[in-house]
């Protein structure tokens, strides 16, 4: 099996050098199958940190450094990667809790990147944000009440039926008792907690909801509830989400499409099936190889990724993966590899991409159960 | 590192320049003629005029205040009447002790000194043992007994306390001198014991406060996990107390512990007026009673820089324990 | 748990609290003596000027004799010395053209200090006087005083630089109270101001256009103190001051310590009244009143040797004074420094209502509200008892605590409103909160308004002060009726501002009489001038007499020979010695 | 471990959905607030120091009653029970039926009614002083915390310059270069106006530690996710200012606050220690106590009085403030 991939690779990274060179610059690339119009279109979207090093000097973080993606309407996209690959601030970049270094957010068409508080108040409606921390992210001194209603009142919003009946409304469909309205967050378990969160979020009905990490602070128990609660809430009211995680079964379950993001860059991006049936990206591998019940792999089993992530500080140069990549070979430290459509709205920056499925024989539907992760 | 140094004394000679104009100003607003004062009885206004222009009191304000700080940077003329040149840095000559400021506040200085220092070191000690032993027996007679102590502490007032000291231990059971100031230069037992009601009083006083803050703070360092982990791990009680537990309590002791020692360096005046000590304190408000600007000026700016100077040391001094915090 | 830590806290400072006393206090024994009657003279004969003076009984030479006094003293530059302090400390290292020889109980010469007599009037018209100085008298390096350093020491009190100082001899050379510019003393350096000359190394001459009569008193201030011109330093000398008194500087940490040493050049057989018993005199300024006296009361170490120079604060009056074994270690004396409840007669113009004013006070309420006997004693005359010539009368007999009824028929149903001006200090607060309850009994209405205690002075001096009423003092610079009525009452010296006639009381009869007075010999004013009090009160009553200072020291059980001085009401220490 | 369990077991669970924590009765939750209102009942040294601090702010606040059921005014004066040098007849400082807590020596007003009055007087200037500054710290603390950059420095600057500012110096010359500003020259200068001129010293002073606790609190909230939850539905700074951040920290406010008081009474009766403050037709605390401590010898009941009553007012104060933090904060509890 190895080797059939390998075949491809090779056919594959011809292809992509000679597209390279037909389709530069690289905002020209369509990353997004390209059906209807994109509800959100980022292009080349970067954050940079100052920070003080040593005695003298500042220099920059390289938290996200230039992405490229579009979230049609009503589409699940997953962005996963380890801790500090920037996941989080992207997903705070667009709903604009930060203010972007350079590159573009459109939502609906309309460039939104650089917009102020009071243009941004129509758009506000449409794109919301769902926190990982339940307990963080409720204010401890409103009720249950008032945290709903909160987005309908600053945003000055008299829904028909006034406020009370629409955010018992919103309590119903987060599947929490309508009666405790009245009740303080600390009196809610973190499940309970996090539906409270989500029933903000719909408070305004958007279109959009970037949800930064929302179950990975709940019990294993929990998190199954919280992500079929957020299926359903998909489904039901055609919501666009941008579902940040480091947990690739939970995306697996609750995502069309899935970005894979390394120190700040995308790697690879596609949809669900290819990406965890026909992972590319030598990095997405090695991601996958780590789920634990996903070891029916061919030769080689678990891909163990030696060294530590490289400090964003300085990112290596070329290909960032290069470090820790057991194919890396000296163009991996020169050029930096694009990110390249390959068909089926599937693309990776890889100058060696793999081919072949990881797991054939667990392909399909959903495989993980409980038991099997105890084991 | 440096450029937080920069940027910090910038600011501080900021404070300070702002300080000057603004005490500069406050003088000019009073009601009060410092010339009146120089000649009683049968003075007449045309002489007053004629020591106002000597003493240059009929110039521009802006003039004055050049002169004035031109006097610190580089010294300057004052004119016969105060003590002809006067070299940098000039704090000019004051209108009522008829010297050159800069002897009063050599004179002055050394006593506020000698009051503060050791009285921080008594509180301070007294007080953060106190916070660091009823925390660690919590609970027991001991604690209570300490909580009680600062409570009381806390609640009197330093005039009553340094009145009833004196009261028994001066006059009635003549255990101590009458509190006065000697150098400790010229003899040490003298020095400490003349000024040693006054430590007591404002040890006991401040002491109460720093029991309180850091009983609290040591309180809720134990509770934390890193201590429950260094104990866990089978650390030595004292060790984990002592170097883990003590150094992040302390922290923010240190903090208010600057900037009260600043604020008290700048003058005790309650504590110099109940022992009858002159320090800078009294000199400040004595000046201020007498309209004497030039005492005013040197006095309110070297408070000044005792407290902006605090300021700057704790910011360091945080970072040097606590190495979380970044300088920027 | 707290809540009997409360308990606990509160039990303890009772107790502290009560640790003082917790008998019956009945009101026996509160009275006191402070009856005193002045005589004053000034020496014909030529003995009395001469030294050494007369030693004081149970005196010993030694020790070292300690000052308490809460302020520093203001100037030690002869030339600038003015303040109470200042002229209690000065003759230590001073000695000026006359002085007082004192016998603390009221019997004043004044005598030739550093001349031989107490001066003499050439013409017998006072224009011209005449001073010859000692033979032996000398300076702290040995260096004879001849009338060359007492006219340069006259002559640089004209130097605007040095303020503080009386203007006395300055005005009458000059002739201007702005004698400053008429004879400007930096330009003129080497020699002398107009009038003044010194024909030979033994005299002195004064000449004035005008008679001056009263210059033998002028000249026992500190004015007249001498100077070698090699040793001016000019405002610096204030901090060190060059002596010819038995005693020099030693040291002086300003504002906290002046050490005074026995000066070996100065020769007691010169000097008529100043001794040098101690081995040291040591002021020491800080401690407050209370922290004086109670220092003193101590009796502790080298307090034993004390003088608390702040009297005796109020507080500690009922101690002190009920403490039969303190009582040899307190002196108490009324002193010449008079206190007034001033009618701004500029706007309180109704003579009915000054009256009134007079009926109305209630004296002994006021002094007890001070603090009683030993702080003020009760005033009904303008001039203090201590005034040579001194006649008591009460023009408006209100008794103890105020007269009613007279107060109502002069008001005749009218209820004046007027403004009462008092200082912020803690002690014409007292007084203020008193004098407004006395006046509004009475039926006055009355405003209280502050005034800052610093500024105070200053401004009832101008004359258009806003005030109706304030408390006024006056202490003269010497005890004749001369430096007190002309100073207060002459309508005619009433200036824009910086006025000593702060009553504001101008009629032409009484300058003329004043004139009359002041032209007379000095030995002859004093029962003219107690006379012209007295009509004063009576037809006009410009100010409502109120009490004269006490002065109540209390000194360790060590110090000796210190009395109050008759001339100013201030501990004098010309006799202090240390009992070994 | 950390791995998902959703697929599967999830579905199962969905329907039900129902809440983990058991079914309550009332509806109506218990805010943070009534929880520590709760804890503040059970406390029973708060209890005991609450009910003191309501007796003397009832007893402030009835003076006038008081004095008409007492039958004497605070400037009466009975110096006919004093004897010659002024002190009161009779025991302990003239204590008797008419006079409870006795004379004071020399004017011979009564204690007990002046105490009362005092109390109104220090507590007015305490509990004005202590609302401003906290207003002002608040406000500053929370413009430099929330909105940070140049405003934060520039607030900065100002809190360090208060701090070296000459709290003396001012305070001994605002009150007659004020006065002169805003009376004329004949006119009596109101109590009122010297009790607003000490709350305006105080007040110029006494913010900064407020705004110093309230710009730390805020810079740790800032970066709540609430906080951010808020700004990302779109929230004006009032909003943030006042529904986000405020509620959560007027416990430390509300701390500082009950700590503050008892401070401004001291330093009340600190500054007419230096000959700042009130005139004598105001009765406070400050001068009575300033007044009395020279007759610690010879009149010691005249300290007594006062000195055990701002004691114990301040103790009270001190006690509450610290029950109080206890029951806001249970962390830190004793």
């Amino acid at each position: 099996m190895w080797g059939s991939l390998g075949e491809r690779e090779e056919r594959s990274a011809a292809e992509y050098r000679s597209r390279e060179r037909r389709q530069a610059p690289m905002s020209e690339v369509s990353v997004a199958p390209s059906a209807a119009e994109p509800l959100l279109r980022v292009r080349g979207l970067a954050k940079h940190f100052p920070v003080r090093t040593g005695f003298r000097g500042q220099s920059l973080v390289r938290a996200v450094d230039g992405l490229d993606f579009d979230v049609r309407p009503g589409e699940t996209l997953g962005l996963v990667g380890e801790s500090g690959c920037g996941k989080t601030t992207t997903g705070r970049m667009l709903v604009r809790l930060l203010e972007p270094t350079a590159g573009t957010i459109e939502f609906e068409g309309r460039d939104i990147t650089h917009a102020g508080r009071r243009q941004l108040r129509p758009l506000r409606q449409d794109l919301q944000i769902i926190f990982q921390d339940p307990y963080a992210s409720l204010n401890p001194r409103h009720t249950v009440g008032r945290i709903i209603a909160m987005p309908l009142q600053v945003n000055g919003i008299e829904p028909p039926g006034g406020v009370k009946a629409r955010v018992q409304e919103l309590l119903e469909i987060v599947g929490l008792n309508p009666e405790h309205y009245n009740r303080y967050p600390h009196e809610f378990s973190g499940g309970q907690r996090q539906r409270i969160g989500i029933a903000r979020a719909l408070a305004l009905r958007p279109k959009l909801i970037v949800a930064d990490e929302p179950v990975s602070a709940l019990d294993v128990s929990i998190q199954a509830q919280v992500v079929n609660l957020l299926r359903q809430l998909q489904r039901d009211l055609e919501l666009a989400f941008v579902f940040i995680a480091h947990d690739l079964a939970v995306v697996r379950h609750f995502c069309q499409r899935v970005a894979v993001m390394y120190l700040g860059k995308i790697v690879e991006i596609g949809d669900r099936v290819d990406i965890y049936e026909r992972p590319q990206h030598p990095y997405t591998r090695a991601l996958l190889s780590a789920i634990p019940d996903v070891t029916k792999l061919g030769p080689g089993g678990r891909i163990r990724l030696t060294g530590d992530v490289p400090t964003p500080l300085d990112p290596p140069s070329g290909c960032r993966f290069r470090t820790r990549c057991w194919k890396a070979q000296e163009i991996c430290a020169t050029e930096e590899p694009a990110l390249v459509s390959r068909g089926g709205g599937q693309a990776i920056a890889c100058h060696f991409p793999e081919s072949g499925p990881v797991a054939g024989e667990s392909g399909g539907t959903a495989g993980v159960t409980v038991e099997e992760v105890s084991k | 590192m440096t450029r937080f140094l920069v940027k910090r004394l910038f600011s501080a000679v900021l404070t300070l320049f702002a300080v000057s104009v603004l005490t500069f100003l406050m003088f000019f607003a009073l009601p009060r003629d410092p010339v009146t004062g120089m000649c009683p009885k049968n003075c007449n206004p045309e002489r007053l005029e004629r020591v106002r222009d000597e003493l240059g009191l009929n110039d521009p304000l802006i003039t004055q205040y050049a002169g004035y700080m031109k006097g610190i940077v580089t010294g300057r003329d004052l004119g016969s009447a105060q003590g002809g040149h006067c070299d940098a840095p000039c704090l000019g000559w004051s209108y009522v002790t008829n010297e050159a400021v800069s002897d009063t506040i050599a004179r002055v200085l050394p006593v506020t000194l000698s009051i503060v220092i050791p009285a921080a070191v008594l509180w301070l000690l007294l007080g953060v043992g106190l916070g660091m032993v009823s925390a660690l027996r919590r609970g027991t007679w001991l604690d209570r007994l300490a909580i009680g102590f600062s409570l009381t502490g806390a609640s009197l007032q330093l005039y009553f306390v340094g009145a009833v000291l004196l009261l028994v231990f001066v006059y009635n059971l003549r255990l101590l001198p009458v509190p006065s100031y000697t150098s400790i230069l010229d003899n040490p037992v003298k020095w400490a014991s003349g000024l040693v009601l006054a430590w007591v009083s404002l040890a006991f006083l401040f002491s109460a406060i720093y029991a309180r803050l850091s009983r609290a703070q040591m309180l809720e360092t134990l509770s934390e996990d890193f201590v429950r982990t260094a104990r866990a791990k089978g650390l030595a009680k004292p060790k984990v107390y002592g170097r883990h537990a003590l150094r992040a309590a302390i922290t923010p002791v240190v903090t208010i512990a600057g900037l009260d020692v600043g604020g008290a360096l700048g003058g005790t005046v309650i504590t110099e007026t109940t022992f009858g000590i002159q320090g800078l304190g009294r000199t400040a408000v004595d000046a201020v009673r007498a309209g004497d600007l030039p005492t005013i000026m040197a006095t309110v700016l070297i408070a000044a820089v005792f407290v902006v100077l605090a300021n700057v040391l704790v910011d360091l001094l945080y970072a040097a324990i606590d190495p979380r915090v970044r300088l920027r | 748990m707290r809540p009997r830590v409360v308990a606990a806290a509160g039990g303890a400072i009772a107790l502290v609290v009560a640790l003082g006393a917790c008998s019956k206090n009945t009101g026996e024994g509160t009275t006191v003596d402070t009856g005193r009657t002045q005589t004053g003279v000034i020496a014909t004969d030529p003995k009395d000027s001469q030294g050494p003076a007369a030693e004081v009984a149970g005196a010993s030479k030694g020790g070292t004799f300690t000052i308490i006094r809460e302020t520093p003293i203001s100037h030690l530059d002869p030339q600038r010395t003015y303040s109470f302090a200042g002229l209690m400390a000065s003759p230590l290292f001073a000695r000026y053209l006359t002085t007082w020889k004192d016998d603390g109980k009221g019997g004043l010469v004044l005598v030739g200090d550093l001349a031989e007599t107490p001066g003499s009037d050439v013409n017998k018209d006072c224009k011209v006087w005449e001073f010859k100085i000692k033979d032996g008298v000398k300076f702290e390096d040995g260096s004879p005083i001849t009338s060359k350093e007492i006219a340069y020491g006259i002559a640089r009190s004209f130097d605007p630089d040095l303020t503080g100082g009386p203007t006395y001899i300055q005005e009458w050379l000059a002739d201007t109270p702005q004698f400053d510019t008429k004879w400007d003393f930096k330009k003129n350096k080497g020699s002398l101001p107009p009038g003044l000359t010194t024909p030979d190394e033994k005299t002195l001459r004064f000449e004035f256009s005008k008679p001056r009569c009263d210059l033998p008193f002028a000249v026992s201030l500190p004015t007249t103190a001498p100077l070698p011109p090699a040793k001016d330093t000019g405002v610096n000398l204030d901090n060190k001051p060059f002596s010819s008194g038995p005693y020099k500087i030693a040291d002086n940490q300003v504002g906290v310590k002046l050490t005074l040493d026995r000066n070996p050049n100065w020769d007691a057989k010169t000097d008529p009244v100043r001794h040098q018993y101690p081995d040291q005199f040591v002021w020491t300024f800080g401690p407050t009143p209370d922290a004086a006296s109670n220092r003193v009361i101590a009796d502790n170490g080298p307090d034993q040797s004390a003088l608390a120079f702040n009297t005796v604060p109020a507080s500690l009056v009922a101690k002190v004074a009920g403490d039969a074994a303190l009582k040899s270690r307190t002196i108490l004396s009324p002193t010449p420094s008079a206190n007034q409840l001033v009618i701004n007669n500029q706007r309180v113009k109704d003579l009915k209502i000054r009256q009134a004013l007079n009926y109305a006070i209630d004296r002994e309420g006021l002094i007890k509200a001070m603090g009683g006997p030993t702080v003020a004693a009760p005033l009904t005359t303008l001039m203090p008892p201590s005034t040579i010539g001194y006649k008591a009368y009460d023009a408006y007999p209100a008794g103890a605590s105020g007269n009613l009824d007279k107060v109502k028929e002069l008001l005749g149903g009218q209820t004046p409103e007027l403004v009462l001006g008092v200082s912020d200090g803690a002690t014409e607060q007292i007084q203020g909160t008193q004098l407004k309850a006395n006046l509004e009994r009475a039926g006055f209405k009355i405003t209280l308004r502050n005034i800052p205690d610093d500024a105070k002075l200053d401004e009832i001096k101008k004359k258009d002060n806003p005030w109706d009423l304030y408390i006024g003092n006056w202490a003269a610079d010497w005890p004749s009726g001369a430096s007190i009525l002309p100073v207060l009452y002459d309508g005619r010296t009433i200036k824009p501002e910086g006025n000593s006639n702060q009553s504001y009381f101008n009629d032409p009869a009484i300058n003329a009489e004043m004139d009359r007075i002041l032209a007379m010999s000095p030995a002859e004013q004093g029962p003219e001038w107690a006379k012209l009090d007295e009509r004063i009160m009576k037809e006009y009553a410009p100010v409502v007499p109120l009490f004269v200072d006490v002065a109540y020291n209390v000194h360790g059980s060590k110090a000796g020979g210190v009395f109050i001085s008759s001339v100013f009401g201030y501990p004098a220490f010309v006799n202090a010695y240390v009992k070994q | 471990m950390s791995l998902s369990p959703v697929e599967g077991v999830a579905l199962a669970e969905i329907e039900s959905g129902g809440p983990e924590v058991p079914e309550r009765k009332d509806v109506v939750g218990r805010s943070p607030g009534r929880l520590a209102w709760i804890r503040l009942r059970r406390d029973r040294t708060a209890m005991v120091s609450g009910g003191m601090l309501l007796f003397f702010m009832l007893l402030a606040l009835a003076a006038p009653l008081i004095e008409m059921l007492y039958g004497i005014g605070p400037k009466e004066q009975f110096q006919s029970l004093l004897d010659g040098f002024g002190m009161p007849l009779g025991y302990s400082g003239g204590v008797s039926g008419d006079h409870w807590f006795g004379l004071e020596p020399g004017l011979g007003r009564d204690i007990f009614i002046r105490l009362i009055y005092g109390l109104r007087t220090s507590l007015f200037i305490a509990f004005a002083a202590a609302v401003i500054t906290a207003t002002l710290g608040v406000v500053l603390g929370t413009l430099a915390g929330y909105l940070g950059g140049w405003l934060d420095a520039v607030i900065n600057w100002i809190t360090d310059l208060t701090l070296a500012m000459p709290f003396l110096v001012i305070a001994l010359a605002l009150t007659p270069t004020l006065v002169l500003r805003f009376y004329g020259e004949r006119e009596a200068v109101s109590p009122a106006f010297g009790v607003a001129v000490l709350i305006g010293v105080f007040a110029i002073f006494g913010w900064t530690s407020t705004a110093r606790l309230v710009r730390g609190q805020v810079i740790a909230l800032r970066e709540r996710e609430f906080v951010e939850a808020a700004r990302a539905s779109g929230a004006g700074l009032g909003h943030m200012v006042f529904r986000q951040l405020l509620p959560n920290i007027w416990a430390p406010i509300l701390v500082s606050f009950s700590l503050a008081v008892p401070q401004f009474i001291t330093s009340e009766a600190a500054l007419s220690f230096i000959g700042v403050g009130l005139s004598d037709e105001t009765p406070s605390f400050g001068r009575m106590i300033y007044r009395s401590l020279d007759y610690l010898q010879t009149d010691p009941a005249y300290v007594f009085f006062p000195g055990i009553t701002i004691f114990a007012l301040v103790f009270a104060f001190n006690l509450f403030g610290d029950a109080l933090r206890d029951a806001l904060d249970p962390k830190s509890s004793r």
